[in-house]
């Protein structure tokens, strides 16, 4: 076995382990942390596959951005020594039977399908190359995409701000 | 660095990662922690993106702007839905969704 | 370009309206739109009678064609014919007297005087469209602001009525799209269907599709024109509307219903019309005789002119139904008396309404003495209403009443008395209206003081009554203009 | 002659002027103003009179001035014009001359009314529609002005508008004058179905083409022109106050005094009269069976009105009936009357509608004259009043002897005329309408003892003459009502427009000379002084006496069927299936929707997880399908 498989094989079982306590833990704090880190060994992934940049956008906007912005609601919302009740087992069952029924049509679909993987050599994904591709407005350049999204992120931070606002009467 | 790894089973594990995210959604009460779910998928999605990137097209880099994308857009996504979490939670004091059914008029 | 812009002005002035500043801009924008819009449709009339007399016989004229949806073959088709031009005139003259007669709306006025601009776009629309797509869009473009206008301004039980209104319209619009949509897919214009009605004219369709689709598109439209069984949104309706809408809806609005009849339902297929007339002629005129004698046990002035509306209007179907080009004159003239006159009609009861506070005509009494000028409005109405020779009323019913006699069946002139009996029992109700509500002592002590007529008032009512009274003394060029346009449609 | 466009065009304008300007009118000037144009137009009617008859040697009929007023179709359309033939003129003549009398004698009798200017409008507008009426070129422009003057008179029976009898009579008026004339319209619409016009000159000719047609078809046994013309002579006998369609006119009463005068009883009743005139060759070559109804009905009501005349107590309702009765000759002596030289009835009828607008104008005019005076209308109230009114108590004598037929006054030729007629027809007409005549005696001088003689009553006021402008009128009229009867009217007016020489019956004169003095002489004995006598024959007749006051209890039988039948029975059962019936119908529909509805609303819990897994295990299936498909 190469080591890479067993890198792989590591990061992949951290981030399922992570991920199911993620969804299962009744400590919402802690739940919140274990996400963290499924999210962080997701951009484990994405060093091992050399795409750096997207490896610390993940760490920075995930890690760093969401999961910090759920921390903060956690804290406003809800007591940190709070545990979360249990579900109601008939529902777990429900669920789980449906989602592992989902899982396994994924998986059974995956395994129909034969992936032609390519042996073209990788591509540099440096930063200045995505850079020059974000905002070029040439052949593939995304420079529209990236306006929308920047509009988006506009909007979405006027909305949040206003939706979250104390209204005047309130306070 | 990934030729030892088929990737079928990279698939598997982001399918897994994005299954667990919807149990997660489906069993919680906790908006948050739904919340966290939604996270989750999301993420899964986002490593396919990457992946098939990676084995499938080396020679673009396409599926990174599909990730960012995403990323952005899911960071856009919580901070929206964190704003109406606190404002919800001061209205109604509670963020378990069950309580929350009124707008089904 | 005129017709363009009898379509753009109100849609102007709506936009106008909803960016005016305070109450006094919203009602001086939405006067000075309507004015002009009734300017141009005397212009229109003149423009047409002149090319008329210049001896163009084209049957439709300023025709425009717009390309829209090629695909289907859909197209922005406009043009008038003398029918249009006599009903765009009355749609200009009643919204011109609604916007008069609704000067005192307080609440969200500027969405009320928009969404009563809007619905009067729908109108003149429809009017003027000769796509039928066209058409029921622009139909549909006047029932819904209906719905908001009952709804939101009405009075008394006005969910429930705005509710009963729109659904039973609505359900005669289904109706509609499938009579439509039969029409369109059995049509073959060099090789393509056509919703273009002067094309569709000249097709001869199957009887067996016209037996199916003939009953389907006139109680589509029937149902607006207040068709028995299908008229009890009427008076509920009515009642609950604000004045501006009741004077819109009874006045034009249900006038689209007889319009529709005539140029899709018989001029489309004149066979069926011919062969299934004889159901409508009984439940017409069943509305007609129903509506006067339903008339009669209702206090209500509202309901009342409601009713007298379904006897009214039920008349404009029948007359339709005769399918002889005196009938249809006739049916023609009485749209527009009868919409000059209910909105009269509706107009003088929100007037009263706004001083007396009650509708219930035993109520009131002697309001002559105290509001002379309304309860002489008042009293010419209902002259017209029960055909007063000299008013607009006489002329209509009495072309329709020739023109039925005129059927050679026995079946027909018999059902044609049965319906002239109504003009018996329009004088009785009316004359008891008048008797109880205008004549007599004064009931109650504090309607001694009542407030005089505004000059917004006067304005509305003149402007109504100088029209009932012209078409009433000098019909001739109206019924000739509109006759010229039935040859086409009926021969 | 086209300036006769302006007879009637001056009382429009008079109504226009007064209408528009109401309130800023001066009383005066408003009063002034449509009497010197009704004064014109009466100069201008006696003028074209002159012209006509005496200026021209054949009685042509002539049409000065025509404009199309509606086409329905290429034939059939309706004229506006001016037709003038001897019975229009004669009309013209009658009409504008008591209008102009009445107009003037409202300047005194309604001085000072609050509504001056408004019943002066009102009645400008009835002298044009009545004047428009008589001229008419075709039936259906009759029609029209039919209908204006029935609204004229309705505005004007309802001018005292906050009485309620007044409305109620001024409604009563109306309606059923409607619903005659929904007889006469459904006429109309029968006749030109056949003859595809509307136009006199060719209805009145006997040859046309299409009244053998009518005539062949028949229906229920009945030939359709006897249908048209009966149903047109329904509208006649509506407006004319006939047997059973009278009911209104005792009622019209409640209107002011001279519009009574002027349109219930000298013009607009006999406009039923004048409507069977003008149709009367159709008549009478064509539908000898309508004519005979047109007798029938005439004769009842003739008799009829005389016999409640007799026993009212409200000065203006005994002239009511009597109008009644009058009119009721009119009618008969056209039922009875035949064509051209036979056509003594005709001529008679004519001349007794002439002489009666004259002498009945007179008694209405004196009866409001003496009610400004003591403000009643009773009878009982009224009594010696020839002291006080010594102008009035003549010329209503005077007029009491012309409408009793006491030679030389008007109405002994022309009711002379009528016996002669009858007696050439049918011995019941004549038993009758000479019979009648006696009654009318009687019942006029009961009347004329009561009012200026019998017992001294005291009043509250005490009676006075009435002003100069009141007493020209009556004085004119007085005179009119005296020498009318000495016209030769045969010259002039006949069924076939020719000369008719006509012979007084010596003995029918003296039969009627008799029987009128009768009359008088028993009403005297009874009336002219105090006396128990009546008293006693009427609770001797106690039943008869008592059916006849209560007028036959007609009013009550039509009470009960708008009132019990048709509101009851129809209207009210219409407005309940209205509402019970389509409405619940309607109402179900959408309950109907509603409840569906809101039993599957339950699938929408707003439990945004309950949506989650339904979407997921749609999902999960739709995928299993997919895969099961294609495997």
């Amino acid at each position: 076995m190469a080591t890479s498989a067993i890198i792989f094989y590591t990061i992949a079982g951290v981030m399922i382990i992570f991920s199911l306590l993620a969804v299962t833990s009744r400590r919402i704090l802690r739940a919140a942390v274990y996400l963290l880190f499924a999210l962080a060994g997701t951009a484990a992934l994405y060093f091992m596959i050399d795409y750096q940049f997207l490896a610390a956008v993940q760490l920075i906007v995930y890690a760093g951005g969401i999961v910090v912005l759920i921390i903060f609601s956690i804290l406003l919302t809800t007591h940190i020594n709070e545990k979360l009740e249990k579900p109601a087992p008939g529902k777990v069952f429900i669920t789980a039977v449906l989602t592992l029924g989902g899982f396994v049509l994924t998986v059974y679909t995956l395994s129909q399908h034969n992936f032609i993987v390519s042996d073209l050599p990788q591509t540099e994904a440096t930063v200045s190359h995505i850079g020059e591709k974000l905002l070029g407005y040439g052949e593939g350049g995304y420079v529209l995409p990236f306006e929308v999204i920047s509009i988006l992120l506009l909007a979405a931070m006027i909305g949040a701000i206003v939706i979250a606002k104390r209204k005047a009467s309130d306070s | 660095m990934m030729e030892h790894v088929p990737i079928s089973h990279v698939l598997i594990v982001t399918s897994a990662m994005f299954f667990i995210g919807a149990y997660g959604f489906l069993t919680r009460r906790n908006l948050v922690t739904m919340l966290i779910g939604v996270e989750l998928m999301l993420n899964a999605v986002n490593i396919n993106f990457v992946i098939f990137d990676r084995y499938l097209f080396p020679n673009q880099i396409e599926g990174h702007f599909f990730a960012l994308f995403i990323i952005a857009i899911a960071a856009a996504e919580a901070a929206v839905a964190i704003a109406i979490f606190i404002n919800l939670y001061r209205n109604i004091r509670s963020i378990n969704v069950e309580e929350v059914d009124k707008m089904k008029y | 370009m005129i017709l363009i812009a009898l379509i753009v002005i109100p849609v102007l002035t709506a936009l106008a309206v909803m960016f005016a500043r305070d109450a006094r801009q919203t009602k001086n924008l939405s006067a000075v739109g309507m004015s002009v819009q009734l300017t141009l449709s005397f212009y229109l009339l003149y423009l047409f009678l002149k090319e008329r007399a210049s001896g163009n016989t084209e049957p439709v004229l300023f025709g425009k064609r717009f390309e829209w949806y090629p695909g289907l073959n859909i197209n922005f088709d406009i043009g008038v014919d003398g029918i249009s031009v006599a009903m765009i005139l009355l749609t200009s003259i009643v919204i011109f007297t609604g916007i008069f007669a609704s000067w005192e709306v307080k609440d969200q006025f500027k969405e009320f005087f928009a969404s009563l601009i809007i619905l009067a776009t729908g109108v003149f629309g429809f009017f003027i469209s000769l796509d039928l797509f066209v058409m029921f869009l622009f139909f549909e473009l006047a029932v819904i602001p209906m719905y908001l206008l009952i709804g939101i301004w009405g009075s008394g039980k006005k969910e429930y009525s705005a509710m009963k209104l729109t659904l039973m319209l609505m359900a005669g619009s289904a109706l509609l799209v499938v009579g439509i949509l039969g029409i369109y897919f059995h049509s073959d214009v060099n090789g393509t269907h056509s919703f273009n009605i002067l094309e569709l004219t000249n097709q001869n369709f199957s009887i067996e599709m016209q037996r199916i689709f003939f009953p389907i598109t006139f109680i589509g439209f029937g149902v607006i024109g207040a068709l028995f069984p299908f008229h009890t949104w009427s008076p509920d309706g009515h009642s609950s509307a604000p004045t501006a809408v009741s004077m819109l809806h009874a006045g034009v609005l249900m006038k689209l219903g007889g319009y529709g009849c005539l140029k899709v339902a018989i001029a489309l297929m004149p066979e069926a019309a011919h062969e299934l007339s004889w159901i409508f002629l009984i439940l017409t005129s069943i509305s007609v005789i129903y509506g006067a004698l339903g008339v009669i046990a209702q206090s209500d002035l509202k309901y009342i002119n409601a009713y007298s509306s379904v006897s009214h209007c039920g008349l404009v179907l029948f007359a339709i139904l005769m399918l002889n080009k005196t009938a249809s004159n006739g049916a023609v003239l009485q749209m527009i008396s009868h919409g000059l006159m209910t909105a009269l009609f509706f107009g003088l009861i929100g007037m009263l309404y706004s001083r007396t506070h009650t509708r219930i005509v035993h109520e009131m009494g002697g309001l002559m003495k105290v509001l002379p000028f309304l309860s002489v409005c008042y009293v010419i109405a209902g002259l017209a209403s029960l055909g007063l020779p000299g008013l607009s009323g006489f002329v209509a019913e009495m072309t329709i009443f020739v023109g039925a006699f005129q059927h050679p069946d026995m079946f027909h002139r018999v059902i044609t008395i049965v319906a002239i009996s109504s003009i018996v029992v329009t004088a009785v109700y009316i004359l008891r209206v008048v008797g109880s509500l205008l004549m007599g002592p004064i009931k109650k002590e504090e309607y001694q003081h009542l407030e005089p007529a505004k000059w917004h008032e006067k304005l509305a009512t003149v402007t109504l009554i100088i029209a009932i009274v012209i078409i009433g003394i000098a019909p001739l060029w109206l019924s000739d203009m509109i006759m010229e346009s039935l040859g086409a449609i009926l021969d | 002659m086209s300036y006769v466009v302006l007879i009637i065009a001056l009382p429009f304008a008079a109504f226009l002027i007064n209408g528009l300007l109401n309130r800023k009118l001066p009383h005066r000037l408003a009063g002034w103003l449509a009497t010197g144009a009704i004064g014109v137009a009466t100069a201008l009617a006696w003028f074209t009179a002159f012209t006509y008859f005496f200026q021209s040697t054949s009685f042509e009929k002539i049409i000065p001035f025509q404009v199309t007023w509606l086409r329905f179709t290429e034939t059939l359309q309706i004229d506006m014009g001016i037709l003038l033939d001897p019975i229009s003129v004669m009309m013209l003549v009658v009409i504008t001359t008591v209008s102009f009398m009445v107009f003037l004698y409202s300047l005194g009798y309604m001085h000072g009314e609050k509504g001056f200017v408004r019943y002066y409008a009102f009645l400008s507008l009835f002298s044009f529609s009545m004047l428009g009426l008589v001229v008419a070129t075709n039936l259906f422009q009759l029609y029209m002005f039919w209908e204006l003057v029935g609204v004229s008179s309705y505005l004007l029976i309802g001018y005292y508008y906050d009485k309620p009898e007044a409305v109620a009579a001024a409604k009563k008026a109306f309606i059923i004058t409607r619903f005659a004339d929904f007889g006469f319209l459904v006429g109309i619409l029968l006749l030109s179905y056949y003859t595809d016009t509307f136009d006199f000159a060719a209805i009145t000719n006997p040859n046309h083409s299409a009244f053998t047609t009518m005539t062949g078809s028949s229906f229920l046994g009945i030939s359709v022109l006897t249908w048209a013309l009966m149903l047109i002579f329904m509208g006649g006998a509506g407006k004319s106050a006939m047997f059973p369609l009278h009911i209104w006119l005792p009622d019209a009463m409640e209107g002011p005094t001279p519009v009574s005068a002027l349109i219930h009883a000298a013009t607009m009743v006999v406009a039923g009269v004048f409507l069977v005139a003008r149709m009367f060759p159709v008549f009478s070559f064509h539908a000898p069976e309508a004519l005979d109804a047109v007798a029938f009905i005439g004769a009842f009501t003739l008799l009829f009105a005389a016999i409640i005349a007799c026993t009212q107590t409200d000065i203006k309702r005994i002239l009511a009936f009597s109008t009644m009765s009058q009119i009721g000759y009119m009618m008969l002596a056209l039922g009875v009357s035949g064509y051209g030289e036979h056509g003594l009835g005709f001529t008679a009828s004519m001349f007794h509608l002439f002489t009666h607008a004259f002498f009945k104008a007179l008694l209405f005019l004196g009866a409001g004259s003496i009610i400004h005076a003591i403000h009643s209308n009773d009878i009982r109230e009224m009594g010696n009043l020839r002291r006080h009114q010594p102008v009035t108590h003549i010329v209503f004598l005077i007029a009491c002897l012309a409408i009793a037929g006491i030679p030389p006054f008007a109405g002994f030729f022309s009711k002379d005329e009528i016996l002669a007629a009858t007696l050439n027809s049918s011995l019941v007409y004549f038993a009758i309408a000479a019979f009648t005549a006696g009654l009318t005696a009687f019942y006029m001088f009961r009347l004329y003892f009561l009012v200026f003689w019998n017992r001294e009553t005291v009043y509250e006021h005490k009676p006075h003459e009435s002003s100069f402008i009141m007493l020209v009128p009556m004085i004119v009229s007085a005179v009119g009502s005296a020498v009318a009867g000495f016209i030769p009217f045969g010259k002039f007016v006949s069924s076939d427009s020719q000369p008719l020489h006509i012979e007084m019956n010596q003995t029918v004169a003296n039969l009627s000379i008799v029987v009128a003095a009768t009359g008088i002489l028993i009403a005297w004995a009874f009336y002219k002084n105090e006396s128990p006598l009546p008293e006693k024959i009427a609770s001797t007749l106690k039943g008869l006496y008592r059916i006849a006051q209560k007028k036959f209890y007609i009013d009550e039988l039509y009470l009960f069927i708008t009132k019990k039948i048709i509101f009851n029975l129809i209207s009210k059962p219409i407005a309940w299936f209205d509402r019970q019936v389509i409405d619940a119908f309607m109402d179900f529909t959408a309950t109907a929707t509603n409840k569906v509805s809101a039993e599957i609303k339950g699938l929408q819990s707003g439990q945004l997880q309950h949506y989650a897994y339904i979407f997921l295990s749609g999902v999960v299936l739709i995928v299993l399908i997919m895969i099961f498909n294609y495997a």
